[in-house]
């Protein structure tokens, strides 16, 4: 089998899933093993700029100039795959949708606002074709890994459709809400092991929701702890605001 | 921790070859198949069988060809997901496991000796398929057969060289239809149900054996009660999740039944008060 | 010497974190333009934190680097506990400290070998040293996951760090916990001795200077300041955290969305080199022996040497982060200590109107986090000043000197030495276009 | 009189027979999490049991089904080979409270029924459970007397009683009685041992009662009645769908199976790994079908499971009051108050036909 051509990109992000990848430390060279990076600006002073068999796209789409970068990104990729939740629901960026543009652009740079211009915030499926998604603020490793291999073995990847609690279960945590605070767990799609909850804190949804939540039950039950409505609706949109951009 | 190795495991695999494939439409491709060990599959018609990819995962699929012949096996299968789509990439000499059969198929014990009315809609004719040629197999054990068969459209209709077969058949009445017709087609156009009022039965002694998409059901057993058939004759077989074939998952339950292991066929006394079959 | 004309142009500068131009012209052998543009899109952090509650703070601006996350939460938590009035415990300030040594000693080895390591050994990536060197690539991750393991077991993770918030932790290292960090520390210290020893040859750094100011933490005791202290400078100033914008005095300039700063000069520098031009003294012994193997002695004024002082701090981190750990396992934690506070629906931390600045030394500098909250805890101002945006006026300062020295050279080498130059600071651009903000003088 | 199948354990020789216990094979118990929730977990002391606990966050299934089981082990090079495996570790469960020793006979009922799962046969075979009896309600979520739960009733190697100094330990099989010869710190029970464990019982049967307003042999029939019931809807409201309710069930075993290769894509190994029928893909089908779309159907599938189905298969109810359910639903959907809401909806039925 001749090894798959991988680039790596990144677009308005903190670079913190890419970072993931060096974490796996000496496990990434197996990884590298079954796969030819050809491109990855962050470590690598090497360009390619032709055809790849799987582009890995972290980041959110924000401005003209990186619409126009990803759909040249898509057509040279057989594969994408969208890292991080910045890249497949817009993740913490999406906050910026709250206000209004150009109010928001004059309070972070003044006067000179004028020269930084910016769009509603898109995941990257809002804007070109995605093949796989990997969530997660970060990404969780053990999911890349497993992703990374089904889009070697040419097989979908379903993301998790149920909710964190499930793995939180598992894990036999004593539930946030035994602990008197709310947790997005049952709203967010599992995956990442419920890996705050683990360490000791609420879930915040950067996996984004299930397809089907109880939106409405879980504000129910949010509500419960008196917390004004506008904050228990900024903390579902914290990673999670992106999501009004998708088409029912 | 400690690893032993069963012998009796359910899960265990059986290592089957590809003989044959044939892409019967743009989603649909067919497989011969047989044990390497040799051995008959020894199914009945409408059980299934758990097909394995290793790496990949499980589907449930049921056994088109007739008992009778021994030797090989035949499935027809929809690209639709991960074991699926790759199963189509396979060929002639290829190498699956295979688990089964499992369930309990149409009860040709029963049925033998009686008037058949054969109704299949879409992929619906695959386990159909089995029972048709194990009816022709044994011809003489059976009395009037009629198959009725529907589709989308015309492209989507499998085993077409077969079913013009059928239809030359002199011992067994056939009829089809589609849902939309494209320039070409000069048969039936129209859903499956509609065909139904034509044909003529002596319904007490005559077995309906139905199998298609979920909505199809509901609409079929009205015309066939119309016709008078009794509801121990209604034979449905159902699709549902399954992930162990072994009545334990719990993905396949329609109510208190289990389609892996009390179905996947089931007749229409057995499941008239389930609203979950429905 | 013949008069050259000369464009360099390095788009989307690579092994730096973000995204980043270079821009020179000379013409007639003479510097014309000498810009470092930042053109990574805005993210608008600031602007998002407003109407939200500070209990979120931390978790939002963890996200504006994922490479200094554990220093981006420090300073976050630090400026909302200043604003809340809420004074950590001992137990708590010694795990935070932990927590940015890990920081550090993370921060630096990623970039000393996968970002730099290339240059000094002539080649293009990490990728090229597989073949060859391979055994330093595999030295390199596993130290670089040896630190990642050691934040898991902190803080749940290192990129974004989970259990690090406002008022404390919400898990605790339990006795098993602080064995396995010492386990792992032990073999990070063992690996760290072989690489100071194979990399020390490599470490000749081209011979530049330019005399700038040091901007850092300094503090009276004999600590090397990186969680707290005052601000101060290679040029004798002295403030607090709190008046941290008559150090930035930051200002817009149209070719970057990243601010500059400037403080008694046109330009300062901050990081590493800075650090360890203003508190040198108070590093642990090893740290100096390795300071003095290398020839780093303050006030060093060579730029490049940033990634020898960076060697050095990494010794520094290290060391202290295993006396830490000891200091933990003598003294038993107090897991009572232990809180989970969400949005603060229990109360549990009394909430009030007010303003509170962090100032942390994270891997690239000092680094600034400012709130303004309202009596209900609600963010009604941000501002968060990050060390690449203080550094990037120095860095074009560096630029024009540096270019009319080296001009008799080819020009892949000039722009070898431009790019090698800038990655020494080890720029975030990621950070200095997520977090800005003017002030908007009426 | 003395009884051969009761033996007496002082308390102050207690710490000692765990020590004996956790000496013979690894050993798990109840022990406190904080915030008032409990885990069974590895144990080699006495210290940090909790003899007095309401129901471990996970039952013991965990131990019986582990939440991740390897099933197939295989090798994907040209001539490709899978084996079927089961993977057990020899345990011993000390302090199982009655609810959950009723939850595992269900299990050996699930799992022995044709065809056999001998992945959970064989490892059941290497776990000694030993009971720990509830002198009182643990609190009250608890149901476990409306379906026959709160006494002992088998299913355990020994069951201790605590009866103040000392334990009553009730030896139920020959492994039982190799653990209590082998640790050699128990003492024969004399009849007034025998009285005192008579007269807990007694007080027990006036502190038990139906916790719920229906005779027990009438639910059957009670969910024969209730298919429909507005209750569902409710239901469906307030259900957030998360799962918890059946992964904390002592007799869900619903489990998925999956495929993993390692990275060098030429091994992997086919596992089964915990599922409920309350999550969204449960019974989703290819071309999206899904025939538990709605979750007032999947809530009311949850208690068919637990009093309806189980009837007419096994003979006995799936639920053995622990009140798991109960406590991990973060929306306060109740077993007891859905059970009288049903009680209450089918009576208005009643009373509407006979009005
Ligand atoms: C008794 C029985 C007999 C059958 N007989 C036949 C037969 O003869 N021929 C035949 O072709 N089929 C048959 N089927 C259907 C067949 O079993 C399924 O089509 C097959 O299991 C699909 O498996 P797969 O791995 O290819 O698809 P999967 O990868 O499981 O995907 C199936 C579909 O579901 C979607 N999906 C699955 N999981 C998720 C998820 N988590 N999130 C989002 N989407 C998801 C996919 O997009 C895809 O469309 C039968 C089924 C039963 C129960
Ligand atoms: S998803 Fe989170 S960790 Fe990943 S790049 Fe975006 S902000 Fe960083
Ligand atoms: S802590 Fe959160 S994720 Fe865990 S069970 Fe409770 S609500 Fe769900
Ligand atoms: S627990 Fe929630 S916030 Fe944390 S990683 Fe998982 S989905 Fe993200």
């Amino acid at each position: 089998m001749k090894k798959p051509k991988v680039g790596i990109f990144d677009f308005a992000c903190c670079e913190g899933c890419q970072l993931q990848l060096a974490n796996m430390g000496e496990q990434v060279l197996s990884l590298l093993g079954s796969l030819r990076v050809m491109e990855w600006r962050e470590v690598m002073s090497e360009t390619w700029g032709k055809k790849l068999d799987i582009a890995i796209v972290e980041g959110s789409i924000t401005d003209p100039h990186a619409v126009e970068r990803i759909q040249r990104i898509r057509r040279r990729a057989s594969v994408l795959i969208a890292y991080g939740s910045c890249a497949t629901i817009g993740g913490v960026n999406g906050m910026k949708n709250n206000f209004v543009f150009d109010e928001i652009r004059k309070y972070v740079y003044g006067d000179s606002y004028a020269f930084f211009p910016t769009e509603p915030t898109k995941a990257v499926h809002q804007v070109v074709e995605v093949d796989y998604f990997i969530h997660g603020c970060p990404v969780y490793i053990p999911e890349v890994v497993t992703v990374l291999k089904a889009a070697l073995q040419g097989i979908p990847y379903y993301v998790p459709d149920y909710p964190v609690c499930v793995e939180c279960k598992l894990n036999e945590n004593v539930c946030m809400y035994d602990r008197k605070v709310t947790c997005l767990g049952p709203v967010t799609r599992a995956g990442c092991n419920s890996w705050c909850i683990n360490n000791g804190n609420i879930c915040y949804g950067c996996r984004g929701m299930v397809s089907n939540p109880n939106e409405k039950g879980a504000l129910d039950v949010l509500a419960k702890y008196g917390i004004p409505t506008s904050l228990v609706v900024n903390k579902m949109n914290m990673y999670n605001k992106c999501r009004e951009l998708d088409e029912p | 921790m400690e690893k032993v190795v069963i012998k009796d495991s359910g899960y265990r695999l059986k290592k089957a070859t590809i003989l044959r494939t044939k892409n019967l439409t743009r989603n649909e491709k067919f497989f011969e198949i047989a044990l390497k060990d040799g051995s008959s599959l020894d199914h009945e018609p409408g059980q299934f069988i758990m097909v394995s990819l290793l790496g990949i995962g499980e589907s449930p699929i049921s056994v088109c060809s007739s008992p009778s012949r021994r030797d090989s096996f035949d499935l027809c299968i929809r690209a639709v997901g991960k074991v699926t789509r790759r199963l189509h990439t396979l060929k002639k000499g290829d190498e699956i496991g295979i688990r089964g059969p499992y369930g309990r198929g149409f009860p040709v014990n029963i049925i033998t000796g009686n008037d058949l009315l054969i109704i299949a809609g879409g992929l619906g004719i695959a386990p159909l398929r089995s029972l048709i040629t194990y009816v022709l197999d044994n011809r003489r054990d059976f009395g009037k057969v009629h198959i009725l068969f529907g589709c989308k459209e015309p492209k989507e209709m499998l085993f077409s060289d077969e079913l013009e077969q059928w239809s030359q058949r002199t011992d067994l009445h056939y009829a089809c239809t589609v849902d939309r017709a494209d320039p070409e087609w000069a048969g039936n156009v129209g859903v499956i149900t509609t065909l139904i009022p034509g044909v003529d039965i002596e319904p007490l002694r005559t077995f309906a054996a139905v199998v298609g998409p979920p909505v199809m059901y509901t609409f079929v057993i009205k015309e066939l009660l119309k016709k008078g058939i009794p509801k121990r004759q209604i034979l449905l077989s159902f699709e549902r999740n399954m992930a162990c074939g072994n009545g334990k998952c719990g993905h396949c339950q329609i109510q208190n039944l289990y389609v892996c292991q009390d179905g996947p066929v089931f007749n229409y006394e057995q499941i008239k008060n389930l609203s979950e079959a429905f | 010497m013949k008069k050259k004309d000369l464009k360099i142009r390095v788009e989307y500068l690579t092994r730096v974190e973000g995204h980043g131009n270079i821009v020179i012209d000379v013409a007639q052998g003479k510097l014309e333009t000498c810009r470092l543009e930042i053109v990574e899109s805005p993210r608008f952090f600031e602007g998002m934190l407003r109407g939200r509650s500070i209990f979120e703070a931390q978790h939002i601006t963890s996200r504006i680097c994922g490479i200094c996350a554990c220093g981006h939460s420090l300073a976050s938590i630090q400026a909302a506990e200043d604003a809340l009035g809420i004074v950590p415990t001992k137990q708590t300030i010694l795990l935070r400290k932990l927590l940015l040594h890990l920081e550090l000693l993370d921060s630096h080895l990623l970039h000393i070998y996968l970002l730099v390591a290339p240059d000094l050994l002539g080649v293009k990536s990490f990728v090229p040293l597989l073949e060859g060197n391979e055994d330093v690539v595999r030295r390199a991750l596993r130290m670089k996951k040896t630190c990642n393991d050691l934040c898991d077991i902190l803080v749940g993770r290192h990129v974004h760090p989970i259990s690090a918030i406002v008022g404390g932790f919400t898990k605790l290292p339990r006795p098993k916990d602080l064995d396995a960090m010492l386990d792992l520390l032990a073999g990070l210290r063992d690996d760290m001795e072989e690489a100071t020893i194979a990399l020390k040859p490599y470490f000749t750094f081209p011979a530049f200077e330019r005399d700038t100011e040091y901007v850092g933490l300094v503090s009276d005791d004999g600590e090397y300041p990186l969680l707290t202290g005052d601000v101060g400078s290679t040029d004798g100033v002295r403030m607090t955290k709190k008046e941290y914008r008559n150090v930035t005095n930051e200002f817009v300039v149209p070719h970057s969305s990243a601010k500059h700063s400037k403080l008694s000069r046109e330009s300062y520098a901050v990081g590493a080199l800075a650090r360890f031009n203003l508190n040198a003294d108070k590093l642990h012994v090893r740290a100096q022996h390795v300071a003095a193997e290398i020839g780093l002695v303050p006030k060093c004024i060579n730029p490049y040497m940033n990634t020898a002082a960076q060697l050095v701090e990494c010794v520094h981190c290290l060391e202290d982060a295993i006396a830490i750990v000891e200091t933990l396992k003598a003294n038993p934690l107090n897991y009572d200590e232990e809180i989970v506070v969400g949005l603060n629906e229990q109360r549990k931390i009394p909430v009030r109107a007010g303003s509170g600045v962090g100032a942390v030394e994270v891997p690239r500098g000092i680094l600034f986090h400012h709130y303004e909250i309202d009596d209900n805890g609600i963010i009604t101002d941000a501002n968060c000043v990050i060390p690449t945006n203080q550094n990037t006026g120095n860095i074009e300062y560096d630029l024009m000197k540096l270019v009319p020295e080296i001009l008799d050279r080819k020009d892949d080498e000039i722009v070898l030495a431009v790019e090698m130059l800038v990655r020494a600071y080890d720029p975030c651009i990621s950070c200095s276009a997520h977090c800005l903000k003017v002030d908007i003088k009426r | 009189m003395e009884d051969t199948q009761y033996v007496v354990l002082k308390k102050d020789r207690f710490e000692e027979f765990i020590a004996a216990l956790s000496s013979m094979q690894k050993l798990v118990a109840p022990v406190a999490k904080g915030f008032g929730a409990y885990a069974f977990e590895e144990v080699t002391s006495a210290d940090p049991i909790a003899l007095n606990y309401i129901p471990t966050i996970l039952p013991l299934k965990k131990y019986f089904m582990p939440q991740r089981e390897t099933l197939l082990e295989f090798t994907l090079d040209r001539r490709s080979h899978a084996e079927a495996v089961v993977e057990y570790e020899p345990l011993t469960i000390f302090g199982a409270h009655t609810c959950d020793l009723a939850g595992i006979q269900c299990l050996n009922m699930v799992f022995s029924e044709r065809p056999k799962d001998y992945n959970y046969l064989l490892r059941k075979g290497t776990i000694t459970l030993i009971g720990l009896e509830c002198n009182d309600y643990c609190d009250e979520y608890a149901s476990c007397h409306l379906v026959h739960a709160s006494f002992p009733s088998g299913g355990y190697d020994l069951l201790f009683t605590d009866l103040g100094d000392y334990f009553m330990v009730h030896i139920n099989t020959v492994s039982g009685d190799r653990i209590v010869r082998t640790a050699g710190l128990c003492e024969g029970a004399g009849s007034a041992h025998m009285n005192e464990l008579r007269s807990l019982r007694d007080r027990k049967r006036t502190v038990f009662r139906n916790e719920v307003p229906i005779k027990t042999k009438l639910i059957p029939e009670l969910f024969d009645a209730v298919f429909g019931a507005r209750v569902w809807d409710n239901l469906n409201e307030r259900c957030l769908a998360c799962g918890n309710c059946t992964n904390v069930c002592p007799t869900c075993y619903c489990f998925n199976i999956k495929d993993e290769l390692d990275l060098t894509l030429a091994r992997g190994i086919r596992y089964r790994v915990w599922d409920s029928c309350q999550l969204e893909p449960f019974a989703r089908v290819a071309g999206g079908i899904n025939f538990r779309k709605e979750r007032s159907a999947r809530q009311r599938h949850r208690y068919y499971r637990k009093f309806r189905y189980p009837v007419d298969r096994f003979a006995r109810f799936f639920c053995t009051g622990c009140g798991r359910c109960t406590r991990a639903c973060m929306a306060d959907i109740s077993l007891k108050e859905t059970l009288s809401e049903l009680i209450k909806e089918s009576e208005e039925r009643v009373w509407k036909k006979w009005l």
